[in-house]
């Protein structure tokens, strides 16, 4: 019942998805742009939660993409389609090399390395000013995808989406899901039956950290310029998580939800209460945590605290 | 044996780097630890938290800028020095934690881990956002002539206020240390902090002892936001860095290690300053900080696999 | 056949020694008891062998291969599985899901093949209400499933340590009854650690004796349980 | 103040669609959790009401829509896309962050409706994001660039050492925050003293404590050493005191002592270390004595908010306002065309002391206001120094050492 109720829901939203761009006007698809940008780093984060792994890193990862777009377009010309490729494989390239030094680390631990090599990457940026445009950024003049027209970026943003849904759906439905969970619940067992923990964290947090860094190619190649302030913000990191953790964690649908909810409520709040609207915002962040300890996907299930009503 | 030994040669040799530094460049050991004490001094009550009540507090910066302000315009109503609003300020903010402990904290203890980080998210954005819709982003500062106090050692001039933050860091450091080994309150603290279920079954009130600690840490932060006030301008912003940079020094220390904090401190202050003082190291100063993070955790973790 | 054998295997930690030059060997088809006081070494000789923790000195061979530092996932795919002492089911996956892994991770089978080996195995122990999940399951239903997930490895050498505890009389005899089956079947090389003589002396061909990490005794149950050494360890370990 | 906060609110939630059609609509984006775009908004809607009250544009009523950017990227891009198809505004007015700037110029060149902007100095970025003439010809830029500030300082204090001649400057320091708006200060410096023979110029950043820094004893160690006759610091509001504190307690003291912050912290004046510094800036209380349309500007404000504008950004979008609605008078519609041209001949005599006009800079082609002004914080006010027609005090020099 909870599988059916889980399919239709994601059936109404991928229709709804897909077809939004034939009814709705310009802003509510840059609406849902920035929802679904998020919405996808919320998941991708989510995606390595599921391992136990608690990454601060997603600002980093994200804005290591978006500079290795943009800088690829500038410095070598690269064509803006291929930057944003080339963005995921940067990511998930520097991803599989720091995961060997990382990803013996546990806990807290693991959580600030994550956080401090994001400030690395974003202090390297910034400092490299003859190559990176410094703490100023850098602009594409020309050669920005589809020239901003809004249905063409929508489309843009869907297909990361797309990917990282897609890329989550497979954590779910494959061995990476026993994989994940088994050392989640107990390394040392997880190994006991023949989990090779460390191959399965990197497989998890390259995967993550790729479609972290395509992300951010396409949010370079849909404005058109990364400052490190904009491409690095703590936002990248603090909202996706707060996402998934008010949709409900250890699912595709959970950072769904809590995307759909905080962004709607956020550009909501921002037009009905233009000075002081932030300050609802966290206010609504502190009850729904406080009366839904679960995410929001304690509403749609009826199985109660710690099962996850799941079948393969 | 062989522990004490290396002991004794990381002893050896920081000393004999920090003589190094003072004959060749006194000004980077003097700022360095100024830097630093301020540094430990805000991140010793977060310490204490996280090593008792198991929560990483995200809105810890933001209480230190609340209690800036409560300092701030009590001292302009009553014409007060922020230095007397220290005690007052520590009693306000530590009632504040104890409220904001029972209707918020205390209800996520038992959900899960994450959840309590989300709640401290929400708290920071509410607590810093409420000011800003109050007070504008506009910056305050109360104007101090001690502050710019001043000292020469040879042709050297140097501001010798910041070394308050040294003495504070000290205090706590060690306070804390006291109370948590020696007094019956404290070592039920800990006691609560390592077993909580087994303190619960021997009768004591975890809650409450969670709620008490939390309030300690906070009354330690709303004294640190008005010692703040003499050298710092506040404004919605300015404790959220903080928050990023307790959490790094206590890490690097490691939980519930908390003159283990003054250490971190130390070695990142006077890195720091050290790099700022070349040409051509001066803006990679900052990357220290974390990359120093890093390392320390990375050999720590490595160290503990081997043993 | 000898499937494992240890020679002089040593384990300090930080100049503590838990495990002291311990040589043992085990045999296709046998049942053998570990056992010793509290503290004695016994998970820690396990724990080495199974790879969990990494010796200080020795020899650990399996089916005539050395294995000292092979790592833990390794040894598992090769044919050595374990259960542990605290049970650790894999919370938010079902019962079925649980045993799966083991075949999935140390057999590399696919998902559907792991899934009816599984449901074979569960139904060999009588494991039924195959998809609960693991909070809803019996202390009983959960130490079966672990023997399930241990046996899922398909493994050659199999470890059980304190299944027995937390069960009652009947339970007791019907796990003896099961994991003598299983071993017979096959021909499994068995360890096993209890605390309760009545199941050693009832499972196991032969027992180690351990105490303070050192093999102090090796035989029959009923040998070694008169020799003076093992009664004087037990007597000042106080538990017999 | 409060009030007027939450009427602004209120008015811009409701009246919208009450109006709908004898309006002229004006969409405005700005960060509305930082000072200076509240008060940019706050002010901006003084000047409608203004406009509205002696009779509107065109025989219509102006109607101001503020929709907060929160200094990011996204949401100003959303602030873009909702103000011109939700509310269908004709014109555009507001910025002041480079980066959220930046992610409205892709939506403001789809649409191709007028843009007044009142911020984004980071030509680097911003400038080239626009792109030359035409493409970027709806964009009027009154905010001057990075490089107008520099090049108007320059010019300034060649002809202040004319002027009097007891004020030397060889060596010139420049303490500057490490983010985009400090290093773009330093590049112009280098760029416009460094090309020139009589100066010799250094330079340090520093860690704002706006971005969580604070610790000034370095770059003012750097600056100590250099021995630098003008000493200027580019950061923020929260930068001011405590750096003034940190050097005292260093014994630093140079000829002239100068900051430019987009912004002072509040009851600046009234420290007893703030008497002689000097300031970059565009405005000031001080020129209400001597510029009737800046007198008028503030009389209205603190009677409209009850409270003093405390930052430029705040009759510049005053100004940005009235720009904008002779515009529309004079091309008799808001069509983006007819309008461009009728702003090309704007000529407004602004409360911030120059008459504004439009003329190309180095890339686009609409640029305002190029000279900032070199001012002084004189018995708790700023004077302005520089530009001498606009000047309300002598400077004094040199900034008296520690005592």
């Amino acid at each position: 019942m909870n599988r059916t109720a889980s399919r239709i829901f994601a059936l109404l939203f991928g229709v709804l998805a897909v077809t939004l761009p034939f009814f709705a006007g310009d802003y509510p698809l840059q609406v849902a742009r920035n929802i679904m940008m998020y919405m996808a780093l919320a998941i991708t984060w989510d995606m390595l939660l599921r391992s136990g792994q608690i990454s601060f890193g997603i600002a980093g990862l994200f804005g290591i993409g978006a500079y290795a777009a943009i800088l690829s377009v500038v410095r070598a010309g690269m064509p803006a389609w291929f930057s944003i490729l080339f963005a995921a494989i940067f990511a998930g390239g520097v991803a599989f090399v720091i995961g060997f030094l990382i990803l013996r680390l546990r806990a807290m631990y693991f959580s600030i390395v994550t956080l401090a090599l994001g400030e690395i990457f974003r202090i390297i940026i910034h400092n490299l000013h003859d190559f990176t445009g410094g703490p100023e950024g850098v602009v594409i003049q020309k050669g920005v995808v589809f020239g901003g027209k809004a249905n063409s970026l929508y489309w843009l943003v869907l297909a990361g989406l797309a990917v990282a849904v897609a890329a989550s759906t497979w954590f779910e439905k494959s061995k990476i899901h026993f994989a994940l969970t088994a050392i989640r619940n107990n390394e040392v067992s997880a190994k006991s039956s023949g989990i090779d923990i460390f191959r399965w964290l990197l497989l998890a947090f390259v995967v993550t950290s790729a479609i972290q860094g395509l992300l951010g190619g396409i949010f370079v190649q849909s404005y058109g310029f990364a400052t490190p302030d904009a491409v690095f913000s703590a936002d990248f990191t603090l909202l996706p998580l707060a996402m998934a953790l008010l949709g409900g964690v250890y699912s595709t649908t959970g950072p769904i939800f809590g995307a759909v909810l905080l962004g709607l409520v956020s550009e909501w709040l921002k037009l009905k209460i233009p000075y002081g609207h932030l300050v609802v915002y966290g206010i609504i962040i502190v009850v729904v945590i406080l009366f839904m300890p679960q995410g929001l996907r304690q509403l749609v299930r009826r199985t109660p605290h710690g099962a996850d009503g799941r079948s393969a | 044996m062989i522990v004490k030994r290396r002991v004794a040669i990381i002893a050896a040799l920081s000393i004999a780097a920090m003589t190094a530094l003072i004959v060749w460049k006194p000004t980077v050991l003097i700022y360095g630890l100024q830097a630093a004490g301020l540094y430990a001094a805000v991140a010793i009550p977060m310490g204490l938290v996280l090593g008792i009540v198991h929560i990483v507090n995200l809105a810890h910066g933001e209480c230190m800028m609340l209690a800036a302000y409560a300092a701030y315009f009590g001292c302009k109503a009553l014409g007060m020095d922020p230095l007397v609003a220290i005690l007052p300020t520590a009693i306000v903010t530590a009632i504040f934690g104890w409220v904001v402990f029972q209707l918020t904290i205390r209800r996520a203890l038992k959900a899960p881990e994450l959840n309590q980080l989300i709640l401290t998210f929400g708290l920071a954005i509410a607590f810093s956002q409420a000011i800003n819709l109050i007070f504008t982003s506009q910056t305050y500062k109360m104007p101090l002539e001690y502050v710019s106090a001043s000292m020469d050692i040879g042709d050297i001039s140097f501001g010798v206020w910041s070394f308050v933050f040294v003495a504070v860091a000290i205090i706590f450091a060690y306070g804390l240390t006291f109370f948590l080994t020696k007094t019956m309150t404290g070592k039920a603290a800990v006691a609560v902090g390592q077993n909580p279920r087994g303190a619960a079954i021997v009768g004591i009130d975890v809650y409450r002892t969670y709620g008490l600690v939390f309030a300690l840490a906070l009354a330690l932060v709303g004294a640190m936001g008005a010692l703040f006030l003499t050298k710092s301008a506040i404004f919605p912003g300015v404790g959220s860095p903080f928050t990023m940079k307790s959490f790094c020094l206590i890490a690097m220390a490691g939980i519930g290690n908390i003159p283990g904090i003054l250490g971190a401190s130390v070695l990142l202050g006077v890195a720091e300053n050290f790099l700022r003082a070349f040409r051509p190291t001066r803006d990679w100063a900052e990357i220290v900080f974390f990359v120093l993070i890093i390392v320390v955790i990375l050999a720590r973790s490595l160290k503990g696999r081997k043993s | 056949m000898i499937k494992l054998k240890t020679e002089n295997l040593t384990k300090r930690f930080l100049g503590l020694v838990a495990v002291n030059k311990v040589s043992f060997s085990m045999e296709e088809g046998e049942i053998l008891g570990i056992i010793g006081p509290n503290g004695a070494g016994k998970t820690t000789f396990i724990n080495l062998i199974s790879g969990i923790i990494m010796p200080s000195e020795g020899l650990i061979e399996y089916k005539g291969t050395d294995i000292t530092y092979m790592p833990a996932h390794e040894r598992a795919r090769r044919g050595i599985a374990r259960t542990y002492q605290l049970i650790h089911p894999l919370e938010n996956l079902t019962l079925i899901e649980n045993v799966m892994v083991g075949s999935i991770f140390a057999k590399g089978h696919g998902l559907r093949e792991a899934r009816t080996k599984a449901e074979a195995l569960c139904h060999e122990l009588g494991l039924t209400g195959l998809d609960r999940d693991t909070s809803r399951l019996s202390i009983f239903e959960i130490k079966k499933m672990e023997i399930a997930r241990a046996l899922a490895n398909e493994p050659e050498v199999l470890f059980l340590d304190e299944v027995m505890a937390g069960l009652n009389s009947d339970e007791t005899k019907d796990l003896i009854a099961m994991v003598q089956r299983i071993a017979l079947e096959r021909h499994l090389a068995v360890g096993v650690i209890e605390h309760v003589m009545g199941v050693i002396r009832e499972l196991t061909h032969r027992v180690i004796v351990l105490e303070a990490g050192e093999l102090i005794a090796e035989g029959k149950y009923e040998e070694v349980s008169k020799n003076p050494r093992v009664v004087e360890a037990y007597l000042g370990g106080g538990t017999v | 103040m409060k009030r007027g906060m939450f009427a602004l609110a209120v008015l811009a939630l409701f009246v919208g669609s009450a109006y709908a059609q004898g309006t002229i609509k004006i969409g405005g984006i700005w960060t509305l959790a930082d000072i200076t775009g509240k008060q940019g908004s706050a002010a901006a809607q003084l000047a409608v009401d203004e406009i509205n009250a002696a009779g509107g544009v065109l025989g219509k009523k102006l109607e101001l829509i503020v929709v907060d950017d929160e200094g990011k990227a996204d949401k100003a891009a959303a602030a873009v896309e909702k103000l011109a198809t939700v509310d269908k505004v004709d014109v555009f007015v507001g910025g002041m962050a480079s980066g959220a700037e930046l992610g409205k110029i892709p939506a403001f060149k789809k649409y191709n409706k007028v843009v007044m902007a009142t911020g984004a100095a980071g030509s680097a970025t911003v400038e080239k994001a626009l792109g030359p003439s035409p493409e970027s010809d709806f964009y009027f830029h009154l905010h001057p660039w990075d490089y107008n500030q520099g090049a108007s300082y320059a010019e300034g204090w060649n002809a202040i050492q004319q002027k009097y001649p007891n004020i030397q400057i060889k060596k010139i320091f420049l303490a500057y925050e490490e983010g985009a708006f400090g290093k773009s200060s330093w590049d112009a410096t280098k760029v416009l003293f460094g090309g020139d023979k009589r100066y010799t110029i250094d330079g340090a950043s520093f860690k704002s404590a706006l971005l969580g820094g604070g610790d000034y004893t370095a770059v003012l160690e750097a600056a100590k050493a250099f021995k630098p006759d003008l000493f200027i610091w580019a950061g923020y509001d929260a930068d001011a005191l405590p750096l003034l504190e940190q050097s005292k307690a260093m014994k630093f003291s140079p000829g002239i002592y100068l900051g430019a912050p987009p912004g002072w912290p509040i009851d600046f004046g009234a420290s007893k270390l703030s008497p002689n510094v000097m300031l970059y800036g565009m405005w000031s209380t001080a020129m209400n004595n001597n510029n009737p349309s800046s007198a008028k500007f503030f009389k209205n404000y603190v009677a409209k908010y009850k409270e003093e504008p405390a930052t430029y950004f705040a009759p510049l979008a005053y100004s940005a306002v009235y720009i904008l609605a002779d515009g529309i008078k004079a091309a008799g519609t808001t069509e983006t065309t007819a309008l461009v041209k009728a702003l090309e001949a704007t000529k407004y005599a602004s409360p911030l002391g120059e008459t504004i006009t439009f003329k190309p800079s180095n890339i686009i082609k609409h640029q305002g206001i190029t000279r900032q002004k070199i001012l002084q914080w004189q018995n708790g006010e700023q004077q302005v120094i520089w530009p001498f027609e606009a000047a309300t005090a002598a400077p004094v020099y040199p900034f008296p050492a520690w005592k």
